[in-house]
Order: structure tokens, then C-alpha cells, then sequence
């Protein structure tokens, strides 16, 4: 039974590794948090999908939040704790819940004094839950559902704008901007993913949209995961003669979108997407081409006009070599906030630190209508989306006025 | 031609075969009768290599074949036609066919497919039927041409008239006897063990997985012993 | 074609399809004593948590909530033969059925618990019945199974009465209590719940295995045939096994929602759901007692340690550090190693080998 | 009353009529054999009557009640059980066990059924191999073990499939006795098909000779084999071959 | 003969044997069912015109169906050969499809090439992994349960993506195919490399037909999957033709992969998007059956579209569904199999 062995030693093998390598010796912390001597490092958490189907983000999210540590230990660290250095904890959520809960469990228990996280929503209601259990702050950067703050968790903090913010303003800018053009929009036609984030941006943008005179077209969902054409629903934008289409989604549906709108050509004065997970990429014009020009996004997004903004691009090209995206810069954001919060509160332990991050008031490298503070649920004050277009091959500012690199341009009649 | 000495065989540890002692010489027909049990098929899984016998001697044309891979043998000339028959029930008369000649890479196949259509003109009519349609015994027809189209020197047949109408088993010996004719050796399981010692050259009878007596077909045909070892009697 | 009746009795079965083993004496069923040793297991387990460094309490948790599924997915497609891709379905039914309950109505999840076992054994015998009234075996039986996991995960993406796509939040209670199966983080209790839960439904399919349906089961799934023409009603054999492996499920999916606070369809529906079922009883050793535990006990942490391996490696292997994906590959290559190498199992290689002795 | 009466089943595969029109009776306590060349459709009338496939047409009746398309269990429930002519045991379990399933399902309680289990493995011949894993028997066990396990169920009717077939002369003898004692001891109905002329002529009261699916003739044995159609169509081409 | 089939095929025909039960790599073409077929389509198409309430959108739908159904057909060709002949369920099809995805975007990046010209390097490629992988790895999976292989093969689908994943990195990737423009059909418009891929499909259709209709390797390959035994009794070395099978099947999914690229976006959890699809289309076709999963492919593009006009507020996924569990029910051989 020579193969039974070497299953077996292919099972002893890791096991035993992880005795040596993996485990934290009891006692280095605990969720509890002692206050740190001075010279040893404060651990923050971050907790994002480095692996599965939002790697992308993911990676970068987490590239952003090294860069926020690198950059504040090099500035020389948290000054009040005697210069005590920050130490980046980095964990992979996959993506999924379960895996997201019992990283951030092993975080806290790793002795993170925070956590920084975590892109999918699901994800981030399963380690609010967490956060809240051990009392340990949660700084959440990207994750739109309302629902994660509306359960009364005292734990938890959101920088970007809560999907209820997103839509509404997203059809106050979709308002604003037609009018101003002359073209007041009439007839929305919705495209959105069916899970809670289209769902819940489609259900409160139609209510706003009615609520300033609009009308909703043609509804239609669809299954982020796979779906592979939506020329038939241009085709029933089309007929339904629609002069905005709005679109909440992720990347690649977005990509399909802008083919399918240069396919079908459904005559609308805009496509305007809400929150969208790919008009307002840099890498989007480049990938779809003159499809995807003239598209909108009223969306967070990282302040192109903020120098400090601008100097974080540069740094994060310069170490990745690749263009640095909203959600990064979120992620980056959220260890400001804690660094803040500690130098504020001159400890580390979580509690405090809690009671620190409530009294934020921090100006953010997103565009955003004022500086980071947070209200009683724990949601950004500042946050507010601003609106994007693709503009010759670029995404740019475009609305409101103090963030905008360019004016909108309306109507953007796509692929015409 | 083939040839095995003191074979013992079986499956997963249970023995079945002790110690046969068979012979088949160039150009006849030899029969193997036997109650069910007697260990007829398991000698001819072990001649064709289906199973390894676990002592013994297996010599086909002077070399030893025990153990070796069916695809080996059947190159080498010895077709095994099982029971079951294992026909390609989805594919034609035609396909069934050239698959039998799957080893004769290099000759053309044409020939063979003449011959076996010229023994059994009823394929010929319906070489574009799939096999699974045909009955029984054009099943068995074509799984003896199947067999024949590569060229064997020695065919092993298992219960060729299984389900077969006394009519049509009577067809299926004829071709046997036809078959030998053209100098090809058979080894013959049969039921019908009148009818197959009156064809056979020479006949053994098995019982309890040894060979318990030999001789030509005749003489055992009117054997006492024969009928008791395989009529039950 | 294919398959010859009057065959003659001295053809042996096929090679391939004959045991692989030859005929051993089987010991004579031990439940007695397998009952014992899983007390005596279940008492040695207890105090655990306490003695465990914190961080690995909740991998020791996610192991027995692992192992749930996986006896549960035993009982049907390892005992019954019936392979099940499907068993997320039970898994979500007990996790929605619990939550709903509790979200909406206030129930206690231990009344949720029970329910969400009736709603899932129920749904299994529907499934069951339609599949087996359609004689679908194999390969069929587990995409049907496959199938109607998915559309109940459609369904419940769609469907406002279950909060759509958004899902479910378990409200976190101002004091912890038994009654509402909430205690403080990294409290024990919820290690001893999992290990309750766990062990009795370890113990149940072992009384079920002794019972007639369980011993009427096994006799189906060697030969369906036989088994309906010495009078054993197949059928219902199957639709009460099937109903049964939906219930223990079920409790594994009602744990979760407790313990991880949050479903969602993805979460509780999903496929993946359906493979971490499955899992832990094809590495620990299909149709075997003690396979899914000794399965779940391996996989749960092979995760965790991969990951933490690869993402901060010892100095030697420092290399890795930051490949996102290596860690995944390690326990794919592992998962594809074990299988390959131990088709029978961990627990199925042991027995197979401490038979032959 | 005939216990068990077969009225006019037929039933075809394909278009090709594999049991055309078959009718019997059999009356309690007594022992019908059936032969047949092979492929006859002796184990596809063995099939319709126990209910594993349903009979396009005709009836089967068992003492006095319609059991045409019952489900198999049904109709072992109803007590007419048959054994297989390809063995069919279940494999992963000891013979012991094999048999003590067989029981519970007549209804047994599993304590009983163990006992019962025990004294027919005993009766059938298979003591010594009852705690093996039944797959692995050889041939000669598995036919037992068929046996054992359809009298667990205390049929009123056996359907047996070859049962002889397989077994040396020697082997023979004990099973033949032991049907025999069936039928005198617990009044056991038999419906046995079988190769084995002797058996037959010994065993039955009378015999069902099919050909192509149909009944060629019936009566007794000794008419039976002096058939010259019998001879012709079964027992080889020319009567001089055989010695009955 | 007439009691060979009673016990072979009554009770338990359904498919029972996996594949010794003769699956059908071709049927002779069924009209009646065909006609049939069509027939159900007409109306449900006119049912959609009658919800929808639009030509224009139900040409556009039906057009999309027709055209996504090739793709489905294509990734679903491979497969079907694979689970016909092998009876294995390979879960890693669309990680093999992914791993020619990337060769595409490589070629394309590097070389500057015409995505189609990938087609000459990743069905070559993906032949030798194929054959390397069902040598080494599934090999060992050959007749042992299905849940061991089932397992072996996502195990396999998960290296793939994070060997994908590592060397690729996670960010999204795109191929251009030049001139790719929308085209007016009907009323409704496809863009070229839609057309292009759907007319590879059937191209890619035919030339299987041929090669298992009328070489020597394709009657070889039906031979075994009818039946094992008797191709080892003609001499076919059973254990080659299951690895030329593997081959051919994952040099499929290659083919499928590079006629994909344009139309998705590239990751390396993309060909994940095409499994489960995937499984419906072979299992609706007829194990085996490389135009059943041309035509699957059809029936289930159309009913996805047609599917999201009936239930718009549903995922089109669930009308998928129904009628994959309507088509286990009521023909297991699949749409195209022979009734048993």
C-alpha cells in the first residue's frame, strides 16, 4: 500500500507546516486588545477577494491599503503611540461569506485593532457581524447594501456612499444634467443585475426618477454570473422608445452592455449608469472602444482634481504598474481613517479606537461633498457620487461643477 | 497451433480451472463441451488473454501467450468471439466489420470484407444496418465475420447458437464447417453438443474445470460418459 | 445487446465489475459498539474549545459544520447510492426556513431547526418522487439534483417573500441566550452545539443503518432488482432515506445562519454548497460511518492552512509570499492527490487495510 | 382453484414478440417445470408473472387475485417470490444478512429475522459461508444464497430461474432434496425453469415446454420428452442424440 | 435474442449502465421530432411576439437565441464527446476553455495576430494537454465513482483558474476581432464575430461528424463507447482511444475558446460562465451526440431569450432549467437519443 502512504504524508505534509508556520502562539493577542507598548506594531486588517472572481479588485484593494500603511510608518507612524508603526494583516475573503467570517475572526484574533473591507456585500454583512461581536472597528470601504448599516451595529463604518445615496443621486445628476442640456429625460429604460446591489439601486433610482417627473420603461434583470448578451433587451429598449437607459451592474456585464448598445443602437439621448462597475474604469473605453463612448457614470469615485489624489496615482502606477481604480483608493482612505482615528485616541485598543473613527473628520482623496464623517449608522456624511463620462476614449469628471475636469456632455447618443 | 499445459485460472482467488490440458492443431475443429460450470468459457478467456492464468503454460503457434494482451493476440492471429458476443450495437454491418480488421492495418481490407459477405450473404444485404437491429442470430453472424476479418489462423468460439432457432444454429455450424474449409482452426463451446461433436475433428469434455476425456468427435458423441457429463443424465 | 441472460453460469462476472476484494468475512455489524465509540469520541471532544488557541475554534467549528453536511449527504448518495449534487437545496431550506422564521416571526432557531427539517425532508420526497418516478440514475439523478438546487436559489434571488437577492441579517440580541442559540463570540457553546448537532446525526445514521429501512437500503442500492422480488418496498426505501439525508442537512444550513449571522441565495443555495457536502465524505470514505468526520476533519483546516502557509511562508518558501492563487492550487493538487491516490476514502483505505490483516 | 393461473400474457420488445400468448396454471402444492432452448422467453415470462415488467396482455392471478402489474414487491408480498437466473446478491453484505433482509421485508421483526435468517442459511447449505461478503461466493453460493433468500420471504409460490444451473452433480442432489422438502414439509408452490433434464424429470408434476415465446406443448414429463416437436425444437436436431 | 432483451432493458433501462447502454454519437435524422420541435418553437415564439407585443424585440431575441445557442453548442461539443465515451462528467471543460482563452489574448498582445489565428496554436495545445491530462490524471479515474471523478475534475477546474489567475493576473482582458461591426438580419443585428462563431460551430459540427462517421479513429472511438469489451476483442487499445477522445474533446473546448474570446471578457474564472450551460446542453442533446449539443445548444439560447420576455422579473437561468428538468423527465437519453 505504497500509495496510501504517500496520501498520507501529502496530508502530514502542510498539516505540520502550518504547526510551525501558521498558527499565532496563544496570548500574542486577544480580542480584548491590551494597549501596545510603544515599538511594536499596530495591526490593521484587510480583508478583501484576492482570489475568485473579484480578484482584480481585490488586489488592488489590498495593494492600496500597503501603500496607506507604507506611506504612514513612513511619515513616522502614529505619533501620539511614540511613532508606533502600522502592520497590514492581509486576508483573502474568496469571495464568500463563510471564508470572509472566519478571516476576520482570525484577524481579530491576530490582535487587528481594525479591519479594512471588503468589496462584496455579502461579505461585509457576515464580518459586521463580527466587528460588532468582538467590538472591534470595521472601516468599510467598498460595499453598497443598506442593509449592512441598518441593523444597528455600532461597530461598523462605511466611507463609500450607501446604494440608497448612489441612486438617488444618481437620478437627481441624471435630472440636473438633461435639463441643463434641454433634453430633460422622460422615459428611463433599467438594466440591472439581480443581486441585492442592482436590485436595491434599480428599486430606489425609479422611485426618485418618478418622484422627479421621469418614467420608468422596460425593466429587466440579469445574472451578473452569466450573462452573455443583451442585445435582446437593447432591442426591447429600442422599441420602447426610451431616451435614457440606466444600467447598475459589474465590469464585464458593462462591457456586454456597451456591445450590445453599439449592436443594436437603441437611440437613447444617454446610457447612464448608476454605481456601474465599469463605465467609469479606466481600462473600460480601451476595452469596448468607440462603443463606449459618451456612456455616464454617477458613481464614487477616486478626485482627479485632488493633488493628493494625483500623487497617489503616480505612486501606485509607479509600484504596480497598473492604473489605481476607485475601490483602491477607498481601501487606501480607510487606513487614513484608522491611522487618524489612532492618533486621535492615543491607543490601541479597538474600543477606543471605535470611539475615535465616530468623531473622523478627514478630507478624502474621492470626490466627495465634504470631508469623511460619519452619522449615527455609521455611513460617510461626505460621501456623494459625482457624475462620469467617457469622453473621447477617457473617463473624466464631469458634474457637479467643482469636481468636474470637463462639462458633460448631453445628449451622448451612443455609437451614433 | 494452440496449446495449454496444466492451466489453473480464475477470479478474485477462486480457482476455476485445474490444471487443463488442451491441444488445437492446424486446419480442425475441436469442440469443448461440459455442463454450464465446467470452466468451458474461463479456458477460453485464458487462451485469449481476458484473464491471466495463475500457473500453467499458454503456447499459440509455438509461443507462449498467457498473460498477453488481447490486442496481441488477436495481431497474432487468435480471435476470441465471446457469448455475449460484444458487437458495436450503434454501428453499422459495415463498421462492425473494418473494426474486426482493426489489426490489419496494412492489409486491404477488401478481400476479407468480400469473404465474410460471401459466407454470410444476409450482411451483405444490410451492411448499412446498424447491428443492434438485426436478430439473434444475424448478430452472431456478424460477430463470427467480425472476428474473421482479421485474418485469424485460430477462431474461439463461445456459444455461437445461444438463442438461436435449431434452423439457425444449424446455418451457424455450417458456416463453422465452412470456416474450416478455409483452413482457418476453430475451438468451439457448444450446447448443442450433438450437433458440435458430429462437426468437431476432435472434442474434449470438461467437468469441475479439468478436462476429464478427449477424443475424436464421433467416438465421444456416442460416449456414455458425455451424456452424463453434459446432459446431466 | 449488451447483457446476456441465458448465460451460462461457469461466465464469471465481468472483472470489472466484480468486488475488488476477495470474499473476506465481514465482521458482523458492530452498532453497539460504533454508538459507543462515538460517545466516547463526542465526551473526549468537549472540552476542546477550552483547550484550543482561540483562532482555531472557529476552523474546529466550520470542521463539524462540514461534517453535518457530509453525514447527511452520506446517508443518501454513500448508504443509498444515490448521488446528490443537489444537496445545497436542504442545506438552504434549513438555513432560509430557520432565518425566515426567526426574522419575521421571532421563532426560537431551535423550533426553526425542526421545522426547516420538515420543510427539507419534504422537498427531498418531492424531488425524490420525481426522479425516481422518472428513473433517473447515475449521472441524470445528480444533474436533477443539481437542477433543482439552482432553481431554488433562482427563485429565491427573485422572490420578495424571502427578501430577494439581499438575504438575511441574523439580528444580534443586546444578552446572549441558549433559546435563541446566540452566545458570545468565541464562546464555547457554539463549538458544543456544532459537536451536539454533529454527533447526533452521526448517531442517527447509524440507528438508521440498523433499522429495517436503513438494512432494506443497502440491499437496494447492491440490487434494486432482487431487493423489489423478495418484497422491499424500493420506492419508499428511498424516499424515506432521501427525506432523512434532507433533514441532517438541514440542520447544518440552520447552524450556519446562526452562527455566521448572515445567508444570503448564494450562501445557502449556491454550488459550491452542494461540493463542500460531498467533499468531506468522498476524502473520509463514501458509505462509511466515520468517513464525512474524518473528511470534514481534514478538509476544514487543508483550507486555512494553505492560505496561511502561502500567504506568510516560512522564510524558505518566502518566494510565494503574495501569489494570490498558490494557495488554492496547493489544495486543489492536494484535493486531486487524495482522491486519486485514496479513491475509497481515508476511513475506507484504513478499514480496507486493517480487514486484510 | 389453481394457486397461481397465467392467463394469455404476451408481451414484445421492439416488435419482436419475446412472450406471445402464454397461458398455465398451477395448482397448490404442486411443481410445474419449464424448458425451453434459450432464448425462449422463459425468464421474460418469469419477469411478467413476478411483476418486473408489465404484460401487454393477459393476466396472472394468484390465488384468486388479480396481480397483473403489480409492482415486484407487491407481488412478493402477496406471496409468489422468484429467485434469478444471474445471480443478484447483495453484494456489500454477508450471505446472513442477505437473507435477513429478505425476511424483514416479508415483515419479521429484525430480531426474528435474524434467527429465521440463520436457520435457513443453515437449511440451504451455506452455513459455513454466512458471515462472507456475499459478492465474493463462488457460483454454486450465489445460487444457494438466491434460494435461501426467497424463502425468507415463506413464499406460497416460488418462481425458480436456473437454479440447478451451475452446480455439479454432486451439488445438485442436496438442492433437489431440499425443493422436494419445500413442497412435502411447507407446501411450497414451484415454477422452476431448467436445463437439466434429469432435475426436471424428477422434480415436476408437470411441464411447460416454450419456444419463440410461445407454449409448444405441456404435460407431463414423461409425454414431454417423447415429443418429437420437444426433441426437435429442444433437446437437438435429431431424437437419436438424446437417450431419453 | 427475444430474452436477451427483457432483463437488459426493462425496469432499469433508463441509462443505468452509463455508457455500455449504446449511447448515440449519431442518430439518423429524426423529421418527426424535428418537425415537432420546430413546431413548439413556432408557437413559442408567437406566444412571445403576443408578450412582448414587439417584432422587432422577438426577431432581436430569436436572432440572440439562435446565434448564443452556437456558442453554447460549440463549448458543448467537446464535452458530450467526453462524457459519450469516457462517461465522465468533466467539470474542468470550461477551465480548458479559459486556458485557450488566454492563449488567444497572448497571441493577440504579443504577436498583434488576428484572434483566429490563435485557432492554429490553442487546438493543437489544448490536444496535447487534453491527452496528457486524461493520461495522467483521469486515468486513474476510469471506471471509479462518479462522485470521486466529479471531484477529480473540479479539482482540476480550480487549478486551472488560479494557475490562470497567477500567471495572468485577475484583471479583466479583451480581444478585438478587426472589422467586427453589427450586421442587419432580419431586423435584428448580430455582430460579425457572433456570426463568426456560431457558423465555426457548425463547421466545428460537421468536421466532428466526419471524423466519427467516416475515419478509422472516430469508428474506433464509437466502437469503444458502444462497447469496451468488444473493441479490446477486435484488438483496439481501449486505454489510447479514451485518451484521443479526452484529446479531441478538450482540443473542442480550445476551438470553442478562441471563437469565444471576442465575445466575453476575459478572467480566469470566465469559462465557469459556460459549465453548467454546458451540462444542459449535452444532457438535452444525447450524451454523445455532437449535433444533439449543436441543436441543445440551440433550444437552450432561445429559450434563455424568449425565457427572459415570458418572466422578465425572473433569471432567465430558471426557464433553463425547467425545461432541462423537463427533458431528464421525460426523454433521459436526451432530445436525440433513441427511446429505449
Amino acid at each position: 500500500m505504497r500509495k496510501t502512504w504517500i496520501a498520507g504524508l501529502a496530508l502530514a505534509l502542510p498539516l505540520a507546516l502550518a504547526a510551525c508556520g501558521g498558527s499565532t502562539p496563544p496570548g500574542t493577542a486577544g480580542a480584548g486588545g491590551a494597549t501596545k507598548a510603544a515599538g511594536e506594531a499596530i495591526k490593521i486588517g484587510s480583508l478583501h477577494p484576492l482570489s475568485g472572481s473579484s480578484a482584480a479588485d481585490g488586489q488592488q484593494m489590498d495593494n492600496a491599503a500597503k501603500l496607506a500603511v507604507e506611506a504612514i510608518n513612513a511619515a513616522g507612524g502614529i505619533k501620539s503611540m511614540g511613532g508606533a508603526k502600522l502592520e497590514l494583516l492581509s486576508a483573502d475573503s474568496q469571495g464568500k461569506p463563510e471564508v470572509g467570517q472566519s478571516e476576520a475572526q482570525r484577524l481579530i484574533q491576530e490582535g487587528a485593532v481594525s479591519i479594512v473591507g471588503t468589496y462584496q456585500s455579502a461579505v461585509s454583512q457576515n464580518v459586521a457581524a463580527v466587528a460588532e461581536r468582538n467590538k472591534v472597528p470595521f472601516v468599510i470601504d467598498v460595499s453598497s447594501a443598506d442593509a449592512i448599516l441598518a441593523q444597528g451595529y455600532k461597530y461598523s463604518f462605511r466611507l463609500q456612499p450607501s446604494g440608497t445615496v448612489l441612486a438617488e443621486d444618481g437620478a437627481q445628476n441624471l435630472f440636473d444634467v438633461s435639463k441643463a442640456a434641454g433634453k430633460p429625460a422622460k422615459k428611463i429604460a433599467i438594466l440591472h443585475e439581480q443581486g441585492p446591489f442592482g436590485t436595491a439601486i434599480k428599486d430606489t433610482f425609479s422611485k426618485k426618477a418618478q418622484s422627479l417627473g421621469m418614467t420608468i420603461g422596460p425593466v429587466a434583470s440579469y445574472d451578473a454570473a452569466s450573462v452573455s448578451d443583451f442585445t435582446t433587451q437593447m432591442a426591447a429598449v429600442k422599441a420602447s422608445g426610451s431616451d435614457v437607459l440606466m444600467v447598475a451592474g459589474y465590469y464585464r456585464d458593462g462591457v456586454l452592455v456597451a456591445n450590445a448598445v453599439k449592436t443594436v443602437k437603441p437611440g437613447v439621448n444617454a446610457v447612464w449608469g448608476v454605481a456601474n462597475g465599469a463605465f467609469d474604469v479606466p481600462t473600460f473605453p480601451g476595452e469596448v472602444g468607440a462603443a463606449g463612448e459618451g456612456f455616464f457614470d454617477s458613481n464614487y469615485h477616486l478626485d482627479g482634481t485632488n493633488p493628493d489624489t494625483q500623487a497617489l496615482m503616480k505612486t501606485y502606477q509607479a509600484k504596480y504598474k497598473d492604473q489605481i481604480r476607485t475601490a483602491a483608493v477607498l481601501s487606501y482612505d480607510a487606513v487614513r481613517v484608522i491611522a487618524d482615528s489612532l492618533e486621535r485616541s492615543g491607543s490601541a485598543d479597538p474600543t477606543k479606537v471605535r470611539d475615535a473613527i465616530a468623531q473622523t473628520n478627514l478630507k478624502s482623496l474621492i470626490a466627495s461633498k465634504g470631508p469623511i464623517t460619519f452619522g449615527p449608522t455609521g455611513e460617510n456624511e461626505g460621501a456623494a457620487p459625482i457624475l462620469m463620462q467617457v469622453q473621447s476614449g477617457k473617463v473624466v469628471q464631469t458634474f457637479p461643477k467643482e469636481f468636474a475636469q470637463t462639462a458633460p456632455r448631453y445628449p451622448a447618443t451612443p455609437a451614433s | 497451433m494452440l496449446r495449454l499445459e496444466s492451466v489453473c485460472a480464475g477470479y478474485h482467488g477462486l480457482q476455476i480451472l485445474h490444471e487443463v490440458d488442451l491441444e488445437v492443431n492446424e486446419g480442425e475443429i475441436v469442440a469443448l463441451v461440459g455442463a454450464n460450470g465446467a470452466g468451458k468459457t474461463t479456458t477460453l478467456r485464458a487462451a485469449s488473454g481476458v484473464i491471466s492464468p495463475t500457473s500453467g503454460q499458454i503456447t499459440f503457434q509455438g509461443e507462449p501467450a498467457g498473460g498477453l494482451r488481447t490486442a496481441g493476440l488477436v495481431a497474432r492471429g487468435l480471435v476470441h468471439v465471446p457469448e455475449e458476443r460484444a458487437l458495436f450495437g450503434p454501428l453499422t454491418i459495415e463498421e462492425n466489420l473494418r473494426m474486426g480488421a482493426w489489426t490489419q492495418r496494412k492489409t486491404p481490407m477488401s478481400g476479407a470484407l468480400a469473404e465474410v459477405f460471401e459466407l454470410f450473404p444476409v450482411l451483405a444485404d444490410r451492411r448499412r444496418q446498424t447491428a443492434e437491429t438485426l436478430s439473434g442470430g444475424q448478430q452472431q453472424m456478424l460477430c463470427i465475420g467480425r472476428a474473421l476479418m482479421a485474418r485469424p489462423k485460430l477462431l474461439m468460439l463461445d456459444e455461437p447458437s445461444t438463442g438461436l432457432s435449431p434452423k439457425l444454429t444449424w446455418t451457424v455450424l455450417e458456416a463453422i464447417g465452412m470456416i474450416r474449409d478455409r483452413g482457418v482452426a476453430v475451438l468451439l463451446v457448444e450446447q448443442n453438443a450433438g450437433q458440435a461433436l458430429r462437426l468437431a475433428d476432435r472434442a474434449y469434455v470438461m467437468e469441475s474445470g479439468s478436462v476429464v476425456l478427449g477424443g475424436t468427435g464421433a467416438e465421444l458423441a456416442d460416449d456414455d460418459r458425455v451424456r452424463a457429463a453434459y446432459l446431466g443424465l | 445487446m449488451n447483457t446476456v441472460t441465458d448465460q451460462s453460469p461457469d461466465q464469471s462476472p465481468d472483472p470489472s465489475t466484480a468486488p475488488a476484494t476477495e470474499p473476506a468475512p465481514l465482521p458482523r455489524p458492530i452498532w453497539g459498539r460504533h454508538l459507543l465509540v462515538l460517545a466516547v469520541i463526542a465526551v473526549v471532544l468537549v472540552p476542546l474549545p477550552l483547550l484550543l488557541p482561540p483562532n482555531t475554534q472557529a476552523v474546529a467549528v466550520r470542521v463539524l459544520i462540514f461534517a453535518l453536511m457530509a453525514v447527511g449527504w452520506n446517508i443518501m448518495s454513500g448508504f443509498g447510492g444515490m448521488f446528490s449534487f443537489g444537496h445545497a437545496a436542504y442545506f438552504g431550506l434549513g438555513a432560509y426556513v430557520s432565518v425566515w422564521l426567526l426574522v419575521n416571526h421571532g421563532v426560537s432557531p431551535w423550533i426553526g431547526l425542526l421545522v426547516g427539517m420538515l420543510v427539507a425532508a419534504a422537498f427531498a420526497t418531492l424531488i425524490g418522487f420525481l426522479a425516481l418516478r422518472y428513473r433517473l440514475k447515475g449521472a441524470y439523478f445528480a444533474l436533477s439534483t443539481f437542477a433543482f438546487a439552482e432553481m431554488l436559489r433562482l427563485l429565491a434571488i427573485n422572490s420578495d417573500f424571502v427578501n430577494r437577492a439581499v438575504g438575511y441579517n441574523v439580528p444580534l440580541r443586546p444578552e446572549f441566550s441558549l433559546a435563541f442559540m446566540q452566545f458570545a463570540p468565541g464562546s464555547p457553546a457554539y463549538f458544543w452545539i456544532a459537536l451536539g448537532l454533529t454527533v447526533a446525526a452521526i448517531a442517527v445514521s447509524i440507528l438508521f443503518l440498523r433499522s429495517r429501512t436503513g438494512r432494506f437500503l443497502v440491499a437496494v442500492r447492491d440490487d434494486e432488482d432482487a431487493a423489489a422480488a423478495v418484497g422491499v418496498p424500493v420506492m419508499r426505501t428511498k424516499l424515506v432515506t432521501m427525506a432523512l439525508s434532507a433533514a441532517v442537512t438541514s440542520v447544518a444550513g440552520t447552524f450556519y445562519a446562526q452562527y455566521y449571522f448572515f445567508i444570503d441565495p448564494d450562501v445557502a443555495f449556491g454550488s459550491s454548497v452542494s461540493i463542500q457536502a460531498i467533499l468531506p465524505a468522498v476524502i473520509g470514505g463514501v458509505a462509511t460511518i466515520w468517513g464525512p468526520a474524518i473528511g470534514a476533519l481534514v478538509l476544514g483546516p487543508l483550507n486555512d492552512v494553505t492560505a496561511t502557509l502561502l500567504r506568510n511562508p516560512p522564510a524558505a518558501l518566502s518566494f510565494l509570499e503574495g501569489r494570490a492563487g498558490l494557495d488554492v492550487i496547493v489544495y486543489a493538487l492536494l484535493l486531486i492527490l487524495i482522491v486519486l491516490l485514496l479513491p475509497q476514502g481515508i476511513y475506507g483505505a484504513l478499514r480496507d487495510r486493517w480487514r486484510r490483516r | 382453484m389453481s394457486l397461481l393461473e397465467v392467463r394469455n400474457v404476451s408481451r414484445s420488445f421492439q416488435g419482436l414478440k419475446a412472450v406471445d400468448d402464454v397461458s398455465f396454471d398451477v395448482k397448490e402444492g404442486s411443481i410445474l417445470g419449464i424448458i425451453g432452448p434459450n432464448g425462449a422467453g422463459k425468464t421474460t415470462l418469469f419477469n411478467l408473472v413476478a411483476g418486473a415488467i408489465t404484460p401487454q396482455a393477459g393476466t396472472v392471478t394468484l390465488d384468486g387475485r388479480d396481480i397483473t402489474g403489480f409492482a415486484p414487491h407487491k407481488v412478493a408480498q402477496a406471496g409468489m417470490v422468484r429467485t434469478f437466473q444471474l445471480m443478484k446478491p447483495f453484494g456489500s453484505v454477508s450471505v446472513l444478512e442477505n437473507v435477513a433482509v429478505a425476511a424483514m421485508a416479508a415483515g419479521t421483526s429484525r430480531h426474528d429475522a435474524s434467527k429465521a435468517a440463520a436457520q435457513i442459511v443453515e437449511r440451504v447449505g451455506l452455513g459455513r459461508w454466512r458471515d462472507l461478503q456475499s459478492s465474493g461466493l463462488p457460483t454454486a453460493g450465489l445460487k444457494r444464497l438466491e434460494l435461501a433468500r426467497a424463502l425468507a420471504v415463506r413464499p406460497r409460490v416460488l418462481l425458480l430461474d436456473e437454479v440447478l444451473a451451475g452446480l455439479t452433480p454432486t451439488e445438485r442432489a442436496p438442492v433437489m432434496e431440499l425443493l422436494e422438502a419445500l413442497r412435502a414439509e411447507d407446501g411450497v408452490t414451484l415454477v422452476f425453469v431448467e436445463h437439466i433434464m434429469a432435475a426436471v424429470m424428477r422434480l415436476s408434476d408437470s411441464v411447460l415446454v416454450l419456444d419463440q415465446g410461445r407454449v409448444l406443448m405441456s404435460g407431463s414429463p414423461q409425454e414431454v420428452t417423447s415429443d418429437p416437436r420437444v426433441i426437435e425444437a429442444y433437446l437437438g436436431q435429431e431424437p437419436t442424440d438424446v437417450a431419453t | 435474442m427475444t430474452e436477451q432483451i427483457p432483463s437488459a432493458t426493462a425496469p432499469t433501462v433508463a441509462e443505468g449502465e452509463g455508457h455500455t447502454s449504446s449511447p448515440r454519437l449519431w442518430a439518423r435524422v429524426p423529421w418527426t421530432r424535428v418537425a415537432i420541435g420546430v413546431g413548439f418553437f413556432v408557437v413559442a415564439i408567437a406566444l412571445a411576439y403576443l408578450r412582448a407585443g414587439n417584432g422587432d424585440v422577438v426577431r432581436q431575441a430569436v436572432l440572440t437565441g439562435i446565434l448564443i445557442g452556437g456558442v453554447y453548442g460549440l463549448v458543448a461539443m467537446g464535452l458530450t464527446l467526453i462524457f459519450g465515451v469516457l462517461d465522465i462528467v468533466n467539470f474542468a471543460h470550461g477551465a480548458f476553455l479559459a486556458v485557450a482563452l488566454y492563449i488567444t489574448v497572448t497571441m493577440v498582445s504579443r504577436l498583434g495576430v488576428n484572434p483566429l489565428v490563435a485557432l492554429f496554436v490553442a487546438v493543437p495545445v489544448m490536444f496535447l494537454l487534453g491527452a496528457g491530462v486524461q493520461r495522467f490524471v483521469l486515468a486513474g479515474a476510469m471506471g471509479k465513482p462518479l462522485e470521486n471523478q466529479l471531484l477529480i475534475t473540479l479539482g482540476l477546474a480550480l487549478l486551472i483558474d488560479n494557475v490562470l489567475l497567477m500567471s495572468f493576473g485577475p484583471n479583466p482582458q479583451s480581444v478585438k476581432l478587426p472589422g467586427d461591426t453589427g450586421v442587419q438580419i432580419f431586423g435584428a443585428v448580430a455582430t460579425v464575430s457572433r456570426l463568426l462563431a456560431f457558423g465555426v460551430a457548425i463547421v466545428l459540427a460537421a468536421l466532428l461528424y466526419v471524423l466519427l462517421q467516416r475515419t478509422r479513429l472516430g469508428t474506433a472511438i464509437r466502437a469503444v463507447a458502444a462497447n469496451e469489451a468488444g473493441a479490446q476483442l477486435v484488438g483496439i487499445d481501449t486505454r489510447r482511444i479514451y485518451m484521443a477522445t479526452f484529446a479531441i474533446g478538450t482540443a473542442c473546448a480550445g476551438a470553442a475558446g478562441v471563437l469565444v474570446a471576442p465575445l466575453v471578457t476575459i478572467e480566469p474564472t470566465t469559462g465557469e460562465l459556460f459549465n453548467i450551460i454546458a451540462f444542459v446542453v449535452v444532457v438535452l442533446g444525447g450524451m454523445g451526440n455532437v449535433i444533439g449539443a449543436l441543436v441543445g445548444g440551440l433550444i437552450i439560447g432561445l429559450t434563455e431569450q424568449l425565457g427572459a420576455l415570458y418572466f422578465p422579473g425572473q433569471s432567465p437561468l430558471l426557464s433553463v432549467f425547467v425545461v432541462f428538468v423537463l427533458v431528464l423527465f421525460l426523454r433521459p437519453q436526451g432530445l436525440f437519443g433513441k427511446a429505449s
